[in-house]
C-alpha cells in the first residue's frame, strides 16, 4: 500500500527545497514544483491501481504507528485516491498554465504553490479534526497568498477580504472543536462517529459551529461576496485552484464531517445549499464579467453539491448513489470550472460580450463549448447522470420543492451559460483576428477535456451499460468530425451512406408499427434532406458531424427502451440540433431560446418520466409503451414537455426565430423532421395516458382546443409575416396543430389523420423549404417583397412550391386534401364540432399566406437586381424531386400510405369495422357519420379535367405573344418600378385591420415578462454585494445567525 | 375629299385613308430586324421590361367561320371609353336606362386587354395621344376605334391650339367618326351602329391596317410626342 | 385695407394701392423685398394662406408681373401682392420655403412663361406638356396658331352652307 | 354501366350545366337591367361574349402559369360540378361523385381559384394581386358559416356523403333541410352572398377600383375560358346548395327552377345593396352568420 505520508511529505520537501535550488536556477525551482505534483498524482493513480487490481482493504494509515487519539490517522481509500489523483493533476495542470507567472513572480509564489497543495491533500486525507483545522488553514493562507500572486489593487483587496472571511471560519472552527472535545474526548473523527454522544444544546451548538465553518468556506449564496470578488479579480489559474482543488477539498472534509452532525441539520444544510444554488444561478443572469460569472456558477455548484451529499439521506438512498451522483457532478465541476477559468486567462476578454473573438479559434471554440456544455448538464458528461439520478430520486419521493428548485436553478445556468455560449459563437460581430495561442496554455484545458470525455464513459459503463444510444451519436460525432477535413460532398456522401446502411441494416429491422413510420419520417426524412446541405461551397467545417450526431439520435430515439436511453438520446437530438442552429447566420438569440425552451421541456420530460414505472431495456421505448399506465402529474409534464418540442400555442415562442434564423437547409429539417419528434412522444404519452385521459375528458378536450388553436393563431400569424422564413415558421406551427388535434380525438381515425399529416407534412413542407432554401440562397434575402417573378428565373423551385402550396393547403387532388378530410371526418364523428369549424376555418387561412408566399416571391415583377438568378443548385434540387416524385405518388394511390397507418394505429387503437377500404375508396360508415375518399379518382377526374381545356385552349389560343414584365395596362400609363409595381409588401392589410387584433403577441410579452422579471430579481439580488469587507463579514455573521434561528437549534 | 356622308356625318368607307400617304417610309436601318422593334429610346434595363416584338398582320379566318365570327363581334362590342375631352360626358346616358346600350350587346370595360372598340371622346392634347396610342396598341384584335366630336376629326375649336392633334387617323386607325359640338347619344349610337355595319361587311379592319402601316404611324406618332419613354408597340 | 397697407408701407416699398371689393387689394412691392414681405404677411398679419401664384405678361411695357394671393383666415380677406420682373431675365426668388405649395406653382410659371425659379424643387420638371420643345407658351409673343399650323397636319375643310345644303340633301326636288 | 357510357353522359351532363349556367348568367344580367329600368342584353349574350373572345385574333401572354391560370380555373369549375350528384338517382348524371363526399367538393372549389390566383399572379398587374388578395381574405371569412352550416348537416343526417344528404331530404318538401334546419340554411345562404361575389361582397372584381380585378391582364380566348367557367362554376355551387339544403332535384326541369331560386336569392340581394369593403365583409361574416352557424350546431348538441 502507498502511504498517504508520501503525499504530504513530498509537498513539504517540496515547498522547503523550492527556495534553496532557487539559487541555482528558476527553471530547477519549477522543475521540483512540477516533479512534487506529478510525482503525487502517480502515487494517487498507483494507490487507484492496488485498489481495483490487488486486495487493498487497508485504507488507514496511523501516523508513528500510535493507535488515536494518540496518533493522526489518515485515509486512503478509494475516494480519496480518486480524489488526491485530481487534485494534484490539476495542481499539475495549473503549475504549467501558471508557468510563465510563477517563473516570473519568484519563489514564494511556488512554494505557496505547493504548500497549498499540501493543504488540500491533507485535507482530503485526514481522519483527525485537529488536523483538518491545520490543514485548512495551511490551505486558506496559501490561497490569500496567491490572490495576491496578481499584484494589482483589486487582487489584493480581496485576498484581504478572503482572509477576513477565513479568519472568521477559522475562529468558529477553532472554538467549535475546543467545545466538542469536550463532550467527545476525541478528535479522531472514527471514533467520534462511533460514540453515542447525547444531544445536549451545547454539543449541538460546537457541532453547528464546525460545521458553519466549513459551509461559509464553501461560499454559500448570499455570505460569498468575498469569494466572488476573489473569483473576478485572482489570476485566472488561481481562481481555477480555489474553485476546483481548494472547494473539492473543503467539500470532502465537509462531507467526512456529516455522520457527526445531528440529523436535525442535514435538511438545514440542504436548503442551504438548494438556496445558494438557485440563487446563485439567478444572481449570474445579469452578469456580464466572464470571471464573476464563473463565480456565482461554482458556488451554485457547490451549493447543489452540499444538497446532494445532505439533503438526499432524507430519501432513504443508497450512500454509493449519493457519492455517484455527487462524484458525477463534482467533477463536471471541478474539470469544467477549471477549464473555463483557464480560458478566461487565455482569451484575456473581461466581458462576455468580448468573447466572440473565439469564433476565430476553432480548437478554443470547441474546448469552450464542451466545458460550457458539460456544466449545463448535457449527455454525455457526468452531471447529466447525475441529474437524471437526482430527479429520479425526488420525483419519486415526492421531493418537490428540492425537485423545482434544481430544476429551475438548472435552468438559469443554462440560461447564462448558453447566452455566453451563444455570445462567443455568433458570426456578426467584427471582431479583430486575435494573436497567436500561447501553447503552454493551452495544455491544461486540453487534458482537462480529454478527461471529461474518459471520466464520462467511465460514469455511462460504471452503472449503466455503454449502449449504442450513447455510443452511436457520439461515435458518428467523433468520426466525422475526424473526416471534418474531407470535401463536404464526399463528407455527406458518406454520412448519407452510413445512414443508410445503419437504417436499413439495424434500425428497420427492429421497428414495426408506428415505429416503421416513425423511422421513415425520422430516418428517411432527414437522410432525404442531408442532399440538400451539400450544395455549399466552402467545407462547412462542423456541420457533417453534428448533422450524423442529429440523424443517429433521432434514430436511437425509436429503438430507445428504457427511460434513460430515450432521454439520453432525447437530449442528444436537442444537443445537437441547438448547435446546428447556432450555425445560423445570427442566430445566437434565436437558438438559446430555443436551447432554453427545449431544456424546459426536457426538465419536464424527465420529471414526467422519473414519475414512470421502469421500462425493461431490449423492447423498444414505444412498443412497451402499450403496456404500461402514467399518472396524471406524468401525463400533464410529459405532454407539456413533447408539446414545446412542437411548438404548440403557448410555448411557440421560440419557434419562428429558431427557424427563421437556423441555416435554411437545417430549417427544412427542423419543420419537417425534427418536431416529429415532438410529435412522437406526445403519441407515446398519450399511448400511456389512456387510463388517466379516459377518467379525464376535461385533459383531451383541453388538448384539442389547444391544437385547433395552435393551428389557428399559427396560420393568421403567418398571414403577417414580411420574412419568408417566418412565414413557413408559423405555417409549420399551424399544421403541427392540426396533429395535435388528430391525436387529442384519442380515436382511430383520429390518430390516422394525426398520423397521415405527420407524413405528408414532411413532404410537403420539406419539398417547400428546400425550394425557398434556393431562392434565399440566390437572391440573398428573406424579405419576400425584395423578390417577385422568380418563376421565370427558378422554374423548378417554383414546381416544387407550387405542388407544396396545393398539398398544404389541402386541395385535391394532392395528398394534403387527405390530411384534411381524415381531420374533419375524425372531428366530426368523435362530436368535436366547433373544433371542426375553427380548423376549417384557419385551412381558408392558410389560402391566404400561402398565396402570399407563392406571388411574392415567384410571381409578379420580377426585381432587376435579381436579373442574373440562377435556379437553385443541383444538390437542392434533388430532395425536392424525390419529395415530388413521393407526393405524386401517394396522391395517386393513398392507400400505400392510409393502410399502413391504419393497421399501426390499431396496436393502440382498434380499428373500427365501419372504416373500410375498397380499392382506393375510404368508406366510413359509422353510425354518426358517412363519407368516404377515393384518392385515385380524384386524382384521375382532375387529370381529365385539367387536361381537356388546356387541349382547347392550346388548339383555338395560335396567336399568342409573349409579353414581358411591363406588358400591363396600368391605366393607360406605363410602370417604372417593378420594385413599386410589385404588390407584396402589407399584403393583406385589409386582414389585419379586420383580425389583426388577434394576434397581438400577448404570449411572446409574457415571455419576455419572464425574462425582464428574473432579469430584475437578479439585479435586486446581486445589490447585496456591495464590495465591501466588513459588510461581507456582517453577511456572514448574519448568515449564521439566521440559520442558527432558522434550523432552531435547541 | 368628301370622306364624310352627307346625311349622317358618318365616314364612307372603313378607314380614312392617311394622309399624305407618298410612299415614304422612315429609314429602317436602325431596326434590328423584321421581327423586331429597337425599343431605342428606352434605357438598356428598360428595354429588359417591355416586349420587342413588331404587330403583324392577322389573317382572317376562312370565309363564313370569320363571317360567324365577325357577327360576334358585331353583336357583341365592349367599350373602352377613354374621356379625353367633353364627348367624356356622352358614354354616361348611353349606359343608362334611356338609351341602353347593353340591349346591343355593347358594354364598357375598365381594361383595354377586354375591349374591342376604343372610344375617343374630344379633343386629343400630345399628353394624351401618348396614352391613347398606348392603350390602343394594348388591346387585343380585331380592335376598332370611334373618334366622337369635332375636336377629334379636326381640332374643332381648338383647331389653331399648340397642343392639341388635329387628326387622329395619323396615329391610330379610326373606324367610325361622329360629328357634332358635342354629338348627341342618338349620334353616338348611330355611329356604333355604322360600326357594326363595317364590322358585318369584314371591312373594319383597322388593326391589320395599323400594323401594315406600323413604320409610318410610328413616324406620325414620334413626330408629335417628343418625349416618347415607351416602347415603340406596347403589347 | 388701407390701414394695412399704410402699416407695411412704413417697412416696405409699396405702390399702386387699389382696393378691388372691402375685402381684396393689390399693391406692387419691389423685387428684392418679396420674400421679407410675405414673410412677414404671413407671420405677424396672419395672411397665412397662399391662394395662388400667377403671371401676367406686360409684354409692351417688357415686364413680367407675378402675383401672390394671400389670404387672410381670420378676418376672411385676400391681400395680392404683384411684383415686376424684367422681361428679358425673368427670375424670381422661391417661396417654397414658406409655402410648400408654392413649387407647385412656380413649376407652372417656369413651364407656362419660363420665369425661372432657382431652387424651387423639380421646378424644371414638366408640368402638362409633356416633352414640349417650343417656346413657353403663355407668353404672348408666341403665335399658337402659326405654331400649330407648322407643327400639325390640318384636315382639308370642305365648307358648306347649312341652309343650301340641307335643302340640297333633305328637299333636293324643290 | 361501361366507362365509355359513363364518359358520354359526363360529357351531356356538363354541356346541360354549362349551357344553363350561361343561360343563368344572361338571365341575371337580363334581371339586373330591368331593376335599373334597361332593357339589358339578351339572354343569349353571354354565348356572343364568350364566341367573340374566342374569335379574338391575338392574346397576350405573360408565361406559362398565365397560360395555365384559365385553365386551372375550369378545371376547378368542371371538377366541383363532376364531384357533385346533378340529379337524385340518376345513375347518368350522378357524375363521378362517388370519388368524394361534400368535403371533397368544398376544397376542389378552391382548385379553381388558387390557379387562377396564380396564373394572374404571373399577370404582374397589382390589380390581380390585389383583387386575389381581397378575395382570399373575403373567402376566409365566407368559408366559416358554411363550413358551419355543413358541419351542421352532418350533425344532422350523420353523413356527408352527398347523395345521402339528397335521399334523407325526400319525402316533401317539409324534409328540405330548409324546413328541418333552417339555422345551417340561414348561415349557408349568407355564405353563399359572399361566394357568388354580387354586391355587397363584389369588391374583389370592383370594376372601378381596380379594374377587374384579377383577370385584368387576360384577354381573348383565356376570357372566353374563363366566361364559361363562370357559367359552369355558378351552377355547380348552385347544384351543391340545391343538393345540401332543397332537397336536390329527380329531374332536370327540377333542377333548373331550383337552381335559378337559389342564384336569384342573391341577386336579389346584389340588385338592392352596396358595397362592402374587404375588412368590413370580413367583419360582416364572421359576426352574425357565424353565430348563426354555431347555433345551428348548437340545437343538435342540446
Amino acid at each position: 500500500m502507498v502511504n498517504p505520508l508520501y503525499l504530504i511529505a513530498v509537498f513539504l520537501i517540496g515547498a522547503f527545497l523550492v527556495p534553496f535550488v532557487d539559487r541555482a536556477d528558476r527553471r530547477l525551482s519549477l522543475g521540483v514544483m512540477y516533479f512534487s505534483l506529478l510525482y503525487t498524482a502517480s502515487l494517487s493513480l498507483m494507490r487507484l491501481w492496488q485498489l481495483f487490481f490487488t486486495n487493498g482493504n487497508e485504507t488507514q494509515v496511523f501516523t508513528a504507528g500510535f493507535q488515536p487519539p494518540l496518533s493522526i490517522a489518515l485515509s486512503f481509500g478509494f475516494k480519496e485516491a480518486l480524489l488526491t489523483f485530481l487534485v494534484n493533476l490539476t495542481g499539475f495542470l495549473s503549475g504549467v498554465y501558471l508557468a510563465k507567472k510563477l517563473g516570473k513572480s519568484g519563489v514564494q509564489s511556488i512554494s505557496i504553490l505547493l504548500l497549498l497543495m499540501l493543504g488540500a491533500n491533507g485535507l482530503i486525507l485526514t481522519r483527525d479534526i485537529f488536523n483538518g483545522f491545520v490543514f485548512l488553514e495551511i490551505l486558506s493562507i496559501a490561497t490569500y497568498a496567491l490572490i495576491g500572486l496578481k499584484s494589482k489593487k483589486n487582487a489584493l483587496a480581496a485576498g484581504f477580504k478572503y482572509m477576513m472571511a477565513g479568519g472568521l471560519a477559522s475562529a468558529l472552527l477553532l472554538i467549535g472543536i475546543a467545545f466538542a472535545y469536550r463532550y467527545s474526548g476525541t478528535l479522531n473523527l472514527d471514533t467520534w462517529g462511533r460514540l453515542l454522544i447525547p444531544m445536549t444544546l451545547g454539543y449541538k451548538i460546537a457541532l453547528f459551529m464546525i460545521i458553519m465553518a466549513f459551509v461559509i468556506e464553501l461560499k454559500p449564496f448570499p455570505a460569498n461576496g468575498w469569494a466572488l470578488d476573489v473569483y473576478q479579480s485572482a489570476h485566472s489559474g488561481v481562481s481555477s485552484l480555489i474553485a476546483s482543488v481548494h472547494t473539492g477539498a473543503v467539500l470532502y472534509f465537509f462531507y467526512k464531517l456529516l455522520p457527526l452532525m445531528p440529523y436535525e441539520f442535514l435538511p438545514l444544510l440542504a436548503g442551504t445549499g438548494l438556496v445558494s444554488f438557485l440563487l446563485s444561478n439567478l444572481t449570474a443572469l445579469r452578469q456580464k464579467n466572464a470571471a464573476r460569472l464563473l463565480g456565482y456558477s461554482s458556488t451554485a455548484q457547490t451549493g447543489l453539491l452540499m444538497f446532494v451529499l445532505t439533503g438526499l439521506y432524507r430519501y432513504n438512498v443508497h450512500p454509493s448513489l449519493v457519492l455517484f451522483i455527487a462524484g458525477g457532478l463534482f467533477f463536471t465541476n471541478f474539470i469544467a470550472k477549471s477549464g473555463l477559468f483557464w480560458l478566461a486567462g487565455i482569451i484575456k476578454e473581461k466581458t462576455t460580450e468580448k468573447w466572440s473573438i473565439l469564433r476565430k479559434q476553432p480548437l478554443l471554440l470547441v474546448l469552450f463549448g464542451v466545458f460550457i456544455l458539460a456544466l449545463t448538464g448535457l449527455p454525455p458528461f457526468p452531471a447529466f447522470f447525475a441529474k437524471w439520478e437526482i430527479i429520479q430520486i425526488l420525483a419519486q419521493q415526492g421531493g418537490w420543492v428540492a425537485l423545482t428548485a434544481i430544476l429551475l436553478g438548472s435552468l438559469l445556468e443554462a440560461a447564462y451559460l448558453l447566452r455566453w455560449f451563444g455570445l462567443a459563437v455568433r458570426q456578426n460581430s467584427d471582431e479583430p483576428e486575435t494573436a497567436s495561442l500561447p501553447y503552454l496554455k493551452l495544455i491544461p484545458p486540453l487534458i482537462g477535456t480529454i478527461l471529461l470525455f474518459a471520466l464520462s464513459l467511465f460514469m455511462g459503463s460504471q452503472l449503466y451499460v455503454l449502449s449504442e444510444f450513447m455510443y452511436f451519436p457520439l461515435l458518428a460525432l467523433l468520426v466525422f468530425s475526424i473526416l471534418d477535413c474531407c470535401p463536404l460532398k464526399l463528407k455527406g456522401l458518406l454520412l448519407v451512406a452510413a445512414i443508410g446502411l445503419w437504417g436499413w441494416f439495424s434500425v428497420w429491422p427492429r421497428l414495426m408499427g408506428i415505429g416503421q413510420l416513425f423511422g421513415l419520417v425520422l430516418i428517411g426524412g432527414a437522410l432525404v434532406q442531408v442532399f440538400g446541405f451539400l450544395h455549399h461551397k466552402g467545407r462547412e467545417a462542423g456541420l457533417i458531424p453534428l448533422l450524423a450526431m442529429l440523424i443517429f439520435s433521432l434514430g436511437n430515439l425509436l429503438t430507445a427502451s428504457t427511460k434513460l436511453d430515450f432521454f439520453l438520446t432525447w437530449e442528444f437530438m436537442t444537443l445537437s440540433s441547438y448547435l446546428l442552429i447556432m450555425r445560423g447566420k445570427s442566430s445566437h438569440k434565436a437558438a438559446l431560446s430555443y436551447i432554453l425552451f427545449s431544456l424546459g421541456g426536457a426538465y419536464l420530460i424527465l420529471t414526467g418520466l422519473s414519475l414512470m414505472p421502469p421500462f425493461s431495456p431490449g423492447m423498444a421505448f414505444y412498443l412497451q409503451s402499450g403496456f404500461h399506465s402514467i399518472g396524471l402529474v406524468s401525463t400533464i409534464l410529459l405532454g407539456i414537455g413533447f408539446l414545446i418540442k412542437t411548438g404548440a400555442l403557448g410555448v411557440h415562442v421560440w419557434l419562428p426565430d429558431a427557424y427563421a434564423e437556423a441555416e435554411n437547409e437545417f430549417t427544412s429539417v427542423l419543420s419537417s423532421v425534427l418536431s416529429k419528434a415532438g410529435v412522437f412522444g406526445l403519441l407515446l404519452v398519450l399511448v400511456m395516458a389512456k387510463d388517466v385521459l379516459a377518467a379525464n375528458n376535461l385533459l383531451l378536450d383541453a388538448l384539442s382546443w389547444l391544437g385547433v388553436f395552435t393551428a389557428f393563431f399559427g396560420a393568421l400569424m403567418a398571414v403577417f409575416q414580411e420574412d419568408v422564413k417566418k412565414l413557413l415558421a408559423y405555417s409549420s406551427m399551424s399544421q403541427l396543430g392540426y396533429i395535435i388535434l388528430g391525436f387529442a380525438l384519442m380515436s382511430h381515425l383520429g390518430w390516422v389523420s394525426g398520423l397521415y399529416l405527420t407524413f405528408t407534412h414532411l413532404f410537403f413542407k420539406a419539398l417547400i423549404f428546400m425550394a425557398i432554401a434556393g431562392v434565399i440562397l440566390r437572391t440573398g434575402t428573406r424579405n419576400m417583397y425584395e423578390m417577385g417573378g422568380l418563376i421565370k428565373k427558378m422554374p423548378i423551385s417554383y414546381i416544387s412550391v407550387l405542388m407544396g402550396i396545393i398539398a398544404v393547403s389541402g386541395v385535391p387532388p394532392l395528398s394534403g386534401f387527405g390530411s384534411k378530410w381524415f381531420i374533419y371526418t375524425s372531428l366530426i364523428e368523435q362530436g368535436h364540432y366547433f373544433q371542426a369549424g375553427l380548423a376549417f376555418f384557419a385551412s381558408a387561412i392558410a389560402f391566404l399566406y400561402l398565396y402570399r408566399l407563392i406571388h411574392t416571391v415567384f410571381l409578379g415583377q420580377p426585381k432587376p437586381s435579381q436579373q442574373n438568378v440562377k435556379e437553385a443548385p443541383f444538390w437542392l434540387i434533388i430532395p425536392q424531386a424525390i419529395f415530388i416524385m413521393v407526393i405524386m405518388g401517394i396522391s395517386l394511390f393513398p392507400n400505400y400510405i392510409t393502410k399502413p397507418i391504419s393497421s399501426a394505429v390499431s396496436i393502440f387503437i382498434e380499428k373500427p369495422d365501419w372504416l373500410s377500404w375498397t380499392g382506393y375508396n375510404i368508406t366510413l360508415n359509422s353510425p354518426v357519420l358517412h363519407g368516404n375518399w377515393n384518392g385515385n379518382l380524384v386524382m384521375l377526374v382532375t387529370m381529365g379535367v385539367f387536361g381537356f381545356p388546356l387541349l382547347w385552349l392550346l388548339l383555338i389560343n395560335a396567336r399568342t405573344q409573349k409579353v414581358k414584365q411591363f406588358n400591363i395596362v396600368f391605366a393607360a400609363e406605363r410602370p417604372y418600378k417593378p420594385w413599386t409595381t410589385h404588390f407584396a409588401h402589407n399584403m393583406f392589410a385589409h386582414y389585419n385591420k379586420a383580425l389583426g387584433w388577434l394576434i397581438t403577441p400577448r404570449i411572446t410579452a409574457f415571455w419576455n415578462g419572464v425574462t425582464e422579471w428574473s432579469h430584475s430579481l437578479a439585479a435586486a439580488f446581486s445589490h447585496i454585494y456591495t464590495g465591501n469587507g466588513q459588510t461581507y463579514l456582517l453577511h456572514i455573521f448574519m448568515y449564521i445567525l439566521v440559520i442558527f434561528i432558522v434550523g432552531g437549534i435547541r | 375629299m368628301s370622306y364624310m356622308d352627307k346625311t349622317t356625318g358618318i365616314p364612307e368607307q372603313g378607314i380614312t385613308p392617311p394622309i399624305p400617304d407618298t410612299g415614304e417610309m422612315p429609314d429602317r436601318e436602325w431596326r434590328k430586324d423584321d421581327k423586331t422593334l429597337t425599343n431605342a429610346e428606352l434605357t438598356l434595363e428598360e428595354q429588359d421590361w417591355f416586349c420587342d416584338a413588331r404587330p403583324t398582320p392577322a389573317k382572317p379566318a376562312w370565309g363564313p367561320v370569320e363571317k360567324f365570327y365577325n357577327w360576334a363581334r358585331a353583336n357583341s362590342l365592349w367599350i373602352l371609353a377613354f374621356g379625353t375631352g367633353c364627348g367624356a360626358i356622352e358614354l354616361r346616358p348611353l349606359v343608362t336606362a334611356r338609351y341602353d346600350i347593353s340591349r346591343l350587346g355593347m358594354q364598357p370595360r375598365p381594361t383595354p386587354r377586354q375591349a374591342s372598340v376604343f372610344m375617343i371622346g374630344g379633343y386629343v392634347s400630345i399628353k394624351t395621344l401618348k396614352r391613347i396610342v398606348r392603350s390602343y396598341e394594348q388591346m387585343q384584335g380585331p380592335k376598332f376605334v370611334v373618334a366622337v366630336c369635332s375636336c377629334a376629326i379636326n381640332g374643332g375649336m381648338y383647331w389653331d391650339s399648340y397642343n392639341t392633334v388635329k387628326r387622329i387617323d395619323q396615329y391610330i386607325p379610326v373606324d367610325v367618326y361622329v360629328t357634332g359640338c358635342m354629338p348627341r347619344p342618338e349620334a353616338v349610337m348611330a355611329g356604333f351602329s355604322k360600326l357594326k355595319e363595317l364590322i358585318l361587311a369584314g371591312k373594319a379592319e383597322g388593326q391589320n391596317l395599323y400594323a401594315e402601316k406600323f413604320d409610318w404611324y410610328k413616324a406620325n406618332q414620334k413626330q408629335v410626342i417628343k418625349d416618347w419613354n415607351m416602347p415603340d408597340y406596347n403589347w | 385695407m388701407k390701414e394695412l397697407y399704410d402699416t407695411i408701407s412704413l417697412q416696405f416699398t409699396l405702390k399702386d394701392f387699389h382696393q378691388q371689393k372691402p375685402n381684396l387689394a393689390f399693391a406692387t412691392a419691389e423685387k428684392q423685398q418679396l420674400i421679407a414681405l410675405l414673410t412677414y404677411m404671413r407671420d405677424v398679419h396672419r395672411y397665412t394662406h397662399l391662394v395662388f401664384v400667377t403671371a401676367v405678361d406686360w409684354l409692351e411695357e417688357n415686364r413680367f408681373q407675378i402675383t401672390y394671393m394671400l389670404h387672410n383666415y381670420d378676418i376672411k380677406a385676400d391681400f395680392g401682392i404683384r411684383v415686376m420682373l424684367d422681361r428679358d431675365k425673368p427670375v424670381m426668388e422661391s417661396i417654397h420655403h414658406l409655402w410648400e405649395q408654392g413649387r407647385v406653382y412656380q413649376r407652372e410659371l417656369h413651364e407656362m412663361f419660363g420665369i425661372d425659379f432657382p431652387g424651387s424643387p423639380g421646378v424644371n420638371e414638366p408640368m402638362i406638356l409633356e416633352g414640349w420643345q417650343g417656346p413657353p407658351v403663355m407668353r404672348r409673343d408666341f403665335d399658337t396658331a402659326k405654331y400649330s399650323l407648322e407643327t400639325y397636319d390640318h384636315r382639308p375643310r370642305d365648307t358648306r352652307e347649312p341652309e343650301s345644303h340641307m335643302k340640297e340633301k333633305l328637299y333636293p326636288e324643290d | 354501366m361501361s366507362l365509355v357510357t359513363k364518359l358520354i353522359w359526363t360529357f351531356i351532363s356538363l354541356g346541360i350545366v354549362t349551357i344553363w349556367g350561361l343561360t343563368l348568367t344572361g338571365i341575371v344580367a337580363k334581371i339586373f337591367a330591368r331593376v335599373q329600368g334597361r332593357l339589358g342584353p339578351p339572354v343569349w349574350q353571354p354565348f356572343i361574349d364568350i364566341i367573340k373572345n374566342n374569335a379574338k385574333r391575338t392574346a397576350v401572354s405573360h408565361g406559362i402559369m398565365f397560360y395555365l391560370g384559365p385553365v386551372f380555373r375550369i378545371a376547378g369549375g368542371i371538377g366541383t360540378y363532376m364531384f357533385i350528384p346533378a340529379i337524385y338517382g340518376s345513375l347518368y348524371f350522378s357524375n363521378f361523385s362517388v370519388s368524394g363526399d361534400v368535403f371533397l367538393v368544398m376544397y376542389f372549389i378552391f382548385f379553381g381559384q388558387l390557379g387562377m390566383a396564380l396564373g394572374a399572379g404571373e399577370g404582374g398587374h397589382p390589380y390581380s394581386a390585389i383583387g386575389v388578395a381581397r378575395g382570399l381574405a373575403q373567402m376566409t371569412a365566407f368559408e366559416v358559416p358554411f363550413a358551419l352550416s355543413v358541419i351542421s348537416l352532418a350533425v344532422q343526417y350523420h353523413t356527408l356523403n352527398i347523395t345521402e344528404i339528397v335521399a334523407a331530404q325526400q319525402g316533401g318538401i317539409l324534409s328540405w333541410t330548409l324546413f328541418t334546419n333552417p339555422l345551417a340554411v340561414i348561415a349557408a345562404m349568407i355564405a353563399m352572398l359572399g361566394m357568388n361575389m354580387y354586391n355587397p361582397f363584389s369588391v374583389v372584381i370592383a370594376p372601378q377600383e381596380t379594374p377587374i380585378g384579377p383577370p385584368t391582364e387576360y384577354s381573348a380566348s383565356f376570357l372566353g375560358m374563363l366566361a364559361t367557367n363562370r357559367g359552369i362554376f355558378n351552377a355547380a355551387k348552385m347544384v351543391l346548395f340545391m343538393n345540401l339544403y332543397f332537397g336536390g332535384a329527380t329531374n332536370l326541369v327540377e333542377m333548373i327552377v331550383k337552381t335559378f331560386c337559389i342564384y336569384f336569392f342573391s341577386v336579389f340581394i346584389g340588385v338592392a345593396f352596396p358595397r362592402f369593403k374587404t375588412e368590413d365583409a370580413i367583419r360582416f361574416f364572421l359576426k352574425v352568420p357565424t353565430l348563426v352557424g354555431i347555433l345551428a350546431i348548437a340545437v343538435f348538441l342540446i
